[in-house]
């Protein structure tokens, strides 16, 4: 197996969905089911490498750079193709692996319109090389490139197969599908971002001496102090900016709820759970280590916007009357929770932040799952017109009250882990930073758990309980079908596990955290 | 000796630590490292409900039962070799390791299980009373819509709860605490097709939710000063007087006080209490009287050395005690005029938490759980009788009672010994606790607890009264007179009314176990811990307090007696007049409600969140929509002026340039092609002239 | 002093016109056809020898190394003329490709179009190795003559005409201009080579006439590249002339007026460059900012791609613009950029251009609110749309994105300093407005319904002509390829800059 | 000998070209005007080429070549305006604005 550990096994994980697409754009249209099965093929097979990886990874020693390769990609400018994970990308990079997955299971029977199942299979894929690549990627220029190859396709995603409703927006006259003015937010957003994104990564490639875009040498560099002063303040806040709309932290989030609610099902999935990660780990892979003086400089202003974002988020959710809005909204808070944990520099943060990012990507991801599948049967998100779910689908809703729950932060499931720590972590950030305003912040966010729990069960309050309105009691509303039950009950078993055992995530996590913030901070 | 969690932690590469003061060792060593089985088996009972619970002949029961009737055996053989050897043995097992802090080292998470006398005290309630009411709720929620999954949240109540009385450390201290807050949640909630049960099970949650910000960050301080989560760590931070916790002590005292507020109900956060009583009766009676509502009583007991005098925060008992004061007192009261028999014991199990808390505050641990301990089994009681009551005469309201004693007599029988102890008649168990409580108030009055002790002093005993009249009041209500509901009351069946004589047996008994200067084992459970628990616990009986108790309740009795025995009918009315200044008051139960509601969180549903959403629609996506805009209308401007016409303004500058007269500029403006030229050569003029002038 | 080997290939493009005029006289109407086969056979025999030097270390039979001097001077062939004539070599071979079907759907004078274009591309081919003003000049012409008349090559249409004066008189002027400017230089350097006049004007940056020499060069071909202020005629005579022809001018005209650029800047005004340099940064800014901002507005695919290729060329400028503050490294990557740009830039431009002329045939307009719907009925061409534009906008894994990239690249590095940031940061919003008008394209094809208008049946019968098939295949799969990885092109990038500085 | 009163007539003519081409409407004389400016090119040229004099003489030679190719160019442009004037019967160059937007 040495051939697999020498990057093989990463690259196949990546580059196995990209060939998937290759395959199905050869198929004609007509075979469906072949199409459904080649794809699903692709998604398990490069899941199954990324689970083999797993098993193969050297967790005592989870700070180095495992299954990598570097080989000459673009001599030009002197990018390689420089791959492998520690222990923080590894979870992440089975998370992404894992969701596309049930993404195509539960594709298998639901088809937003315009159907044409070929092209939908094919830009999840896509998203899949993206999101693994992102991960694994260990050259700036290389991260770069799969950063944004999420982009295109969640653009079609979200502009082809997402909501047709028509939305009027405050200023302006005419009105306009929602799909339409989400996806081009969205992307133009995003590439705002990665714009400036670019240039930081090449004012760091022009001051690291010798030139170069690879991360692990940077951080090398970084540790060393390379990037100090005003300079590396630009070069920050150009990385920031592209990592801070991704995650997306506030006041740079607006592109999200419109995104989310547009999005098809799984888009929204797929959004939640892996591509608002991009950006946190951004910060954590790129910005941190490479930076860490300014980081130091940056970290209040960046727990302010995270506790900013958590109770506005939460806020923002105790007004909605959309169901899956509102869901998109609490996505707001609790990637508050991530950057405020990320904020605090010290290791308790980072695992929070790490374990929090799964966490919100099993727990989101399958409450948009199930919001999805309510719409689709309920044929609205109005809130004020369900009700009574938990008569009607008994089973959909014991599903979405567990992760409402699990979102809410209880402990003993996955949510609390992240949400927890990150308090922790405030409350004694990385020597140096400012205790008044971390603690404030460790406060205020703790309210922010309240107000979170607040919606979430004024949410299930309306959704689930109470005599269903007599609109319905005619419909014939199947409870959940077994796709979707294949897509959800593996969501909810990572859900327990992780929340009873979340070594499952700190014993990744652990070493390569502690190597970070020791080589980064000193602390 | 390493148990199979242990095994699964070294699997994982973590550490089983065992810490052990006192190793019984032999066969009680066995049950001690086994322990763990006690919060688990009833989770283990949760799921197989949740899947397989509905195609049981018992539809699931058989498994709740089980589970709980296993805990109830365990922890009764863990009290008994308890009695014969006070035993403190401690296991952790390392989850994983979370961060290191400078100087302290590691902080890591661990699940583990704590074996002594206060944890022990602690499953023998939940086991046995929870035994007694698992098979009580068999008959009560008979054919009930959703039977199974009442015993599947049941039972997960049983282990959220061991979960938190078994935890050595601090987090999983909150994992339980939340757990048994979601069961409440689900078990209020259990008729969710009504919305108001279902606001009452929110109310609930988030307000426990509040008070657990002070828990969480009461935690987290400790947590991060001392360097581990394990409360024995912390305890012997506090006994080696460490310096860097001495200065936040009172902090985290207070926030885990404030947690405990949550729980226990205290002011001001005992709204959720009442409204707690839609859920089912068995409910009421296991959660909200004799075992959840006590979980925060337990927390201090469990931090008792941070609190006691001498130990950290000890300035906090001071709000302790003020706070259970307040609390005995006033909603004691509210319980005079309520007339849902539910509302009534509700209201006193305020006051007996208002008790306990008061006597913790007082520096009184054993007083306190003593309280705790026979509160329990009397509470229990008479929520399980008044629920024989409701399913007998299908209402809550006893203006829809009266002279049940005829109809059901062991539920009437089991009522009156549950009311007296709760009066603290003697012998009964309540005369016992509720003494010791006054005897240690008045001991703290003496030492240094000063005014604030002395008050509440004071106002125990006007409680005493109060406890004494409105029970007496119920009695009269619900058991004399004529029959005023409709339909024909009968007694209960039997899986009721057994369950009712088990309690009536063990709160009339249960007080002989501290008989201050007699007889005193409980004292012992309790003080075998780890750290030794300093509790100026009064000597002997003190026969001037043991007296005016006694006194005060018999005069509460016979006041009671003397209003409500003849003229039940019209109770509600004349209640008015019987307590004239206050009634208006306490009819509104002193406005909390309305002021929580529509002073907090109304506003924060309401006008605080459409402003934010009106915040991010309008003002923050505005912005980004003008971005938009602008482009848009500077791509006309471009287009339209710069692009398509303003070649113009170029060929007055080439005309300039070139000492054109205007007229001819005029001419020139006419044909495209040559616009292009003039901006051709324009262009050209300008960047030499520009080039010349800014070099 | 004649190096057959290193000529071979204007010598066979120069044979090719003749045969093609020959075949022309000769060939009866309907097999005009063939001439064009003719130019496709003279072209692709071009390219042999353009590689045989080019690896003339590597080959056995090839002596001479790959750098020929010839001429004294005034005509070099180093490794930035050969891969600059393989670009227009390609250019040329695809325009022809692309106008097959086109021009036979009006059938006159096939012969000379074939004769003109490749005419055209002969004097790019030249101008790629031209080291003096007389033969740059010479290259120069020979570039536009041709292409003024192929502009107007639909005789019967009056935007056609029309297209063609404007383009005509606009660049007659611009030559004169140019001219003028030669003149002034080469009085005041008495020189002709660019050798030469590097060696002469080293201290002459102060002096006015010859400044005014230096700026009227440059707008000469500021007028070639059609950057702003002297772009006007390029969207009217994109949208008039058949765009087959569009396709060439925006991409092989527009490249050979940058190689004249570069050339005259790098090599015969290195000394200089603290002249060229800011002009050609406020030049980069106002064709970067104003194409993209008048392409906004734009309703017309061809006119839309006219602004676009404006904005690009301001791409193409940013490198040059910090030229004064650059070090040598900084310089060479300069250099190398913009040859990188344009090579990226041609083959996704190109492709644009031939999905416009098989979208126009199937939704049977060009204007962009015609093509809603297109992917209902065209899925394949819409997804081509799709690659082509977003390739423009530079969105990865489309190989616009390197083109942009190292764009960037040369002006963060080589000490460029604050004027080069700030430049970078105007190109990068550039870059972000000009998504916008390329992804409203898209979202037209692929997310409007399609109108009640559209010509389906005519959609469902009409096939794409095969020659125009084949240029979507190549250029969409060199557009993916070198998106994931870009050294297939920027190999050629990088070598021409290695070796245009040693020869 | 003095090169700068040639410089100044070359200058005239070439401002001369200029105003014409920009405010001339018929398409030919527009076209003379270009011709005007070359010739002022073409002085320029002889002029320098007598002052620099070197040895290939390039100023002259360069002269040929201008010669030639405005010959080529008024060729081209004239075949340009002929076919304008026969679909539009006018050859005036300010009513060519049909793609003005």
């Amino acid at each position: 197996m040495s051939w697999f550990d020498q990057g093989w096994g990463l690259s196949l994980t990546v580059f196995l969905p990209l060939v998937g697409v290759g395959m199905l754009l050869l198929i004609p249209k007509s075979q469906e089911r072949l199409i459904k099965f080649v794809a699903l093929g692709f998604g398990l097979a490069s899941f199954a490498a990324s689970i083999l990886l797993l098993f193969r990874f050297e967790f005592g020693s989870s700070e180095a750079f495992q299954f990598g390769t570097d080989l000459t990609w673009i001599p030009a400018i002197g990018s390689n193709y420089h791959i492998g994970i520690d222990g923080i990308s590894l979870p992440m990079m089975v998370l992404s692996t894992f969701i596309t997955v049930l993404a195509i299971v539960y594709s298998w029977n639901h088809w937003p319109d315009p159907h044409n199942p070929k092209a939908f299979l094919a830009l999840i894929l896509l998203l899949a090389t993206g999101m693994a690549g992102t991960f694994v990627a260990l050259d700036l220029i290389l991260f770069f490139i799969f950063f944004e190859l999420v982009l295109l396709p969640m653009y079609f995603m979200i502009g082809v197969w997402g909501d047709r409703t028509m939305i009027r927006l405050p200023g302006f006259k005419r009105e306009v599908e929602t799909r339409l003015y989400a996806s081009i937010k969205f992307f133009l957003f995003t590439l705002f971002g990665s714009a400036f994104m670019l240039l930081g990564f090449l004012a760091i490639y022009f001051k690291s001496d010798p030139h170069t875009f690879d991360i692990v040498a940077l951080h090398q560099a970084g540790s060393m102090g390379v990037f100090d002063g005003t300079y590396g303040m630009w070069v920050f806040a150009a990385l920031f900016l592209g990592f801070a709309v991704k995650v997306p932290m506030w006041p740079l989030h607006t592109w999200l709820p419109d995104a989310h609610t547009a999005a098809p099902t799984v888009g929204s999935v797929l959004l939640a759970a892996i591509l608002l990660k991009l950006g946190a780990y951004g910060f954590i892979r790129i910005s941190l280590p490479i930076l860490p003086e300014q980081a130091q400089t940056w970290a209040p202003a960046i727990a302010i916007l995270a506790v900013i974002a958590i109770v506005y988020g939460s806020l923002a959710c105790l007004a909605q009357t959309d169901m899956k809005r509102l869901i998109a909204f609490s996505s707001v808070g609790h990637m508050g929770f991530v950057m405020l944990a990320i904020s605090t520099l010290t290791e308790a943060g980072l695992n929070a932040a790490v374990i929090g990012m799964v966490a919100h990507g099993v727990i989101t991801g399958l409450l948009f799952f199930i919001a999805g599948s309510m719409a689709h049967r309920y044929h609205t998100r109005e809130m004020a017109r369900l009700g009574g779910n938990q008569t009607l689908m008994p089973i959909m809703a014991g599903i979405l009250a567990f992760t409402a729950m699990a979102s809410l932060g209880l402990p003993g499931l996955a949510g609390f882990w992240g949400e927890f720590m990150a308090l922790l972590g405030a409350f004694n950030p990385l020597a140096g930073l400012s205790l008044g305003v971390f603690r404030t912040a460790m406060v205020v966010g703790a309210v922010g758990t309240v107000l979170t729990a607040g919606y979430l069960l004024w949410m299930l309050q309306k959704v689930n309980l109470g005599e269903p309105s007599e609109e319905w009691l005619g419909k014939d509303l199947h409870d959940a079908d077994r796709f979707e039950l294949a897509a959800w009950v593996p969501l909810v078993v990572a859900i327990l596990a992780i929340g009873i055992w979340p070594k499952i995530v700190f014993g990744a996590t652990e070493g390569a955290v502690a190597n970070l913030i020791k080589t980064a901070f000193g602390g | 000796m390493t148990t199979l969690l242990g095994l699964l932690a070294l699997a994982e590469g973590g550490e089983h630590a065992v810490e052990v003061v006192t190793d019984p060792g032999g066969f009680v060593g066995v049950l001690a490292d086994f322990a763990w089985l006690i919060p688990v088996v009833p989770l283990l009972a949760t799921f197989a409900i949740v899947l397989v619970g509905k195609r049981l002949p018992l539809k699931g029961w058989e498994l709740a039962e089980g589970a709980i009737g296993f805990v109830a055996i365990y922890a009764v053989a863990l009290l008994i070799a308890n009695w014969v050897t006070p035993m403190a043995v401690e296991h952790h097992i390392e989850i994983s390791r979370i961060g290191s802090l400078p100087g302290l080292g590691d902080l890591v998470l661990e699940w583990g299980w704590v074996v002594d006398g206060l944890s022990i005290m602690m499953f023998t309630v939940v086991g046995v009373v929870g035994f007694f009411v698992f098979t009580y709720a068999k008959g009560y929620m008979e054919g009930d819509v959703r039977f199974t999954f009442f015993f599947a949240s049941f039972s997960l109540f049983a282990g959220g709860m061991l979960v938190l009385v078994i935890a050595p450390n601090l987090i999983q201290l909150i994992v339980g605490w939340e757990l048994v807050g979601v069961a409440s949640y689900l078990l209020i909630g259990h008729w969710w097709e009504d919305h108001d049960n279902n606001a009452a099970a929110i109310k609930a949650f988030i307000t426990n939710k509040i008070a657990d910000v002070g828990l969480f960050v009461g935690v987290i301080i400790l947590g991060i000063t001392v360097g581990s989560f394990r409360i024995t760590d912390v305890l012997d931070a506090v006994a080696r007087h460490d310096s860097a916790l001495a200065a936040v002590a009172f902090w985290a005292g207070l926030g885990l006080f404030i947690g405990a507020m949550g729980k226990s109900a205290q002011m001001p956060f005992h709204v959720w209490l009442p409204d707690a009583m839609a859920g089912p009766t068995p409910v009421s009676s296991l959660m909200h009287a004799a075992t959840m509502v006590t979980a925060g009583v337990y927390l201090v007991g469990r931090m008792f050395p941070l609190y006691q005098t001498g130990g950290m925060a000890d300035d906090v008992k001071t709000i302790i005690i003020l706070a259970g004061g307040a609390t005995l007192l006033l909603t004691g009261l509210i319980a005079l005029v309520q007339d849902d028999i539910k509302k009534v014991l509700a209201y006193s199990t305020l006051s007996q938490l208002g008790y306990m808390t008061a006597a913790m505050g007082a520096g009184a641990y054993t007083a306190g759980l003593f309280h705790l301990f026979t509160h329990a089994f009397f509470k229990g009681l008479l929520f399980l009788a008044a629920g024989s009551v409701i399913h007998g005469v299908h209402s809550n309201n006893m203006s829809d009672m009266g002279g049940l004693r005829r109809f059901m007599p062991s539920t009437y029988k089991t009522f009156l010994i549950g009311s007296v102890a709760l009066a603290g008649i003697f012998p009964l168990s309540g005369f016992w606790s509720k003494d010791e409580i006054l005897a240690s108030l008045s001991n703290d009055a003496s030492h240094g607890g000063g005014a604030a002790a002395t008050l509440v002093l004071v106002l125990a005993i006007l409680g005493a009264f109060i406890t004494a009249f409105y029970m007496t009041r119920a009695v009269y209500l619900t058991f004399f007179g004529e029959y005023r509901g409709d339909g024909h009351p009968h007694e209960s069946p039997r899986v009721m009314t057994y369950p009712l004589w088990g309690l009536a047996a063990l709160a009339a008994v249960a007080g002989f176990v501290n008989i201050p200067g007699v007889y005193t084992p409980f004292t012992e459970w309790l003080a075998s811990r780890i750290h030794v628990m300093g509790d100026h616990h009064a000597g002997g009986l003190n026969w001037a307090l043991a007296l005016i108790g006694t006194a005060v309740a018999l005069a509460g009795i016979a006041a009671g007696t003397r209003l409500f025995r003849r003229d039940a009918a019209t109770q509600a009315e004349r209640d008015r007049f019987r307590i004239p200044v206050l009634y208006p008051l306490l009819e509104h139960k002193y406005y909390f409600d309305d002021l929580y509601l529509n002073g907090i969180v109304g506003p924060i549903k309401g006008p605080i969140a459409r402003f934010v959403v009106w915040t991010n629609q309008v003002v923050i996506d505005g912005v980004v929509n003008a971005f938009g805009a602008a482009a848009r209308f500077a791509s006309g401007y471009v287009y339209g002026w710069v692009d398509q016409r303003g070649i113009d303004l170029a060929i007055n500058v080439v005309a300039a340039g070139a000492g054109e007269a205007g007229g001819v500029v005029r001419k020139a403006q006419t044909g495209k092609v040559q616009q292009y030229a003039g901006a051709l050569f324009a262009g050209a003029v300008l960047l030499v002239v520009g080039f010349l002038i800014f070099s | 002093m004649f190096d057959y080997h290193a000529l071979a290939p204007e010598l066979i493009i120069g044979g090719t016109l003749l045969v093609a005029l020959l075949a022309d006289l000769v060939l009866p109407e309907n097999r005009k056809y063939l001439v064009g086969v003719i130019g496709l056979v003279g072209l692709a025999a071009a390219l042999l020898p353009l590689l045989t030097v080019g690896f003339c270390d590597d080959l056995p039979f090839c002596e001479g190394g790959a750098a020929r001097v010839m001429f004294g001077g005034s005509y070099v062939v180093d490794d930035f003329a050969l891969v600059l004539k393989g670009l227009f070599v390609l250019t040329g071979i695809i325009s022809v490709l692309m106008s097959v079907a086109y021009i036979e759907s009006d059938r006159y004078y096939q012969g000379e179009f074939y004769f003109l274009i490749i005419a055209s591309v002969l004097g790019a081919v030249i101008m790629a190795s031209s080291r003096d003003l007389i033969t740059l000049f010479i290259g120069l012409e020979l570039v536009s003559g041709p292409a003024f008349l192929l502009a107007g090559w639909r005789k019967g249409d009056v935007r056609s005409n029309e297209a063609s004066l404007k383009f005509f008189l606009i660049g007659v002027l611009s030559a004169a201009i140019l001219l003028f400017g030669m003149s002034l230089v080469y009085g005041l350097t008495g020189e002709i080579t660019f050798e030469g006049i590097r060696v002469a004007s080293a201290g002459l940056s102060e002096e006015p006439a010859f400044i005014l020499g230096v700026i009227f060069i440059l707008v000469g071909f500021g007028f070639k590249i059609a950057a702003v202020p002297f772009h006007f005629w390029a969207p009217d005579t994109y949208q008039g002339a058949p765009t087959p022809v569009a396709a060439y001018l925006s991409v092989g005209s527009k490249a050979a007026g940058f190689v004249g650029l570069l050339t005259i800047c790098y090599l015969a005004f290195a000394n200089v460059a603290d002249i060229w340099g800011p002009v050609l940064w406020i030049l980069a800014v106002l064709s970067m900012t104003i194409g993209n901002l008048t392409a906004l507005k734009q309703t017309n695919i061809v006119r839309l791609l006219g602004y676009s290729s404006i904005a690009h060329a301001g791409f193409v400028l940013v490198p040059f613009a910090m030229a004064a503050a650059y070090d040598a490294e900084g310089l060479e990557s300069a250099f190398s950029a913009s040859i990188t740009y344009l090579l990226f830039y041609a083959f996704m431009n190109l492709g644009a251009f031939a999905v416009v002329i098989a979208g126009a045939e199937k939704a049977g307009s060009a204007e962009i609110d015609d093509w809603a719907g297109l992917s209902r009925y065209a899925p394949g061409l819409a997804s081509l749309l799709g690659i082509f534009f977003f390739s423009l906008a530079g969105i990865p894994p489309l190989a616009g994105w390197f083109a942009k990239f190292v764009m960037f690249r040369s002006v963060m590095g080589g000490g460029a300093g604050a004027w080069g940031v700030a430049l970078a940061v105007i190109a990068a919003v550039n870059a972000v407005v000009a998504l916008y008008y390329y992804a409203r394209v898209v979202k037209t094809a692929f997310m409007d319904p399609v109108p009640a208008t559209a010509p389906l049946e005519l959609a469902a019968r009409h096939q794409t002509a095969p020659a125009l098939a084949l240029v979507l295949g190549i250029t969409a799969a060199v557009v993916i390829v070198a998106g994931f990885y870009p050294p297939i092109l920027s190999f050629f990038g990088d070598a021409a800059r290695v070796l245009s500085f040693g020869g | 000998m003095i090169v700068n009163q040639f410089l100044v007539l070359g200058a005239l003519l070439f401002s001369i070209g200029v105003y014409g081409v920009l405010v001339r409407r018929n398409a030919v004389l527009v076209l003379l005007s270009i011709e005007l400016m070359l010739a002022a090119v073409n002085i320029n040229l002889v002029a320098f080429g007598a002052y620099v004099d070197d040895a290939v003489a390039a100023g002259q030679v360069f002269a040929l070549f201008v010669i030639t190719v405005a010959a080529a160019e008024v060729g081209i442009g004239l075949a340009i305006v002929v076919l304008i004037f026969r679909n539009r019967s006018s050859a005036n160059v300010d009513e060519l604005d049909l793609m003005k937007w």
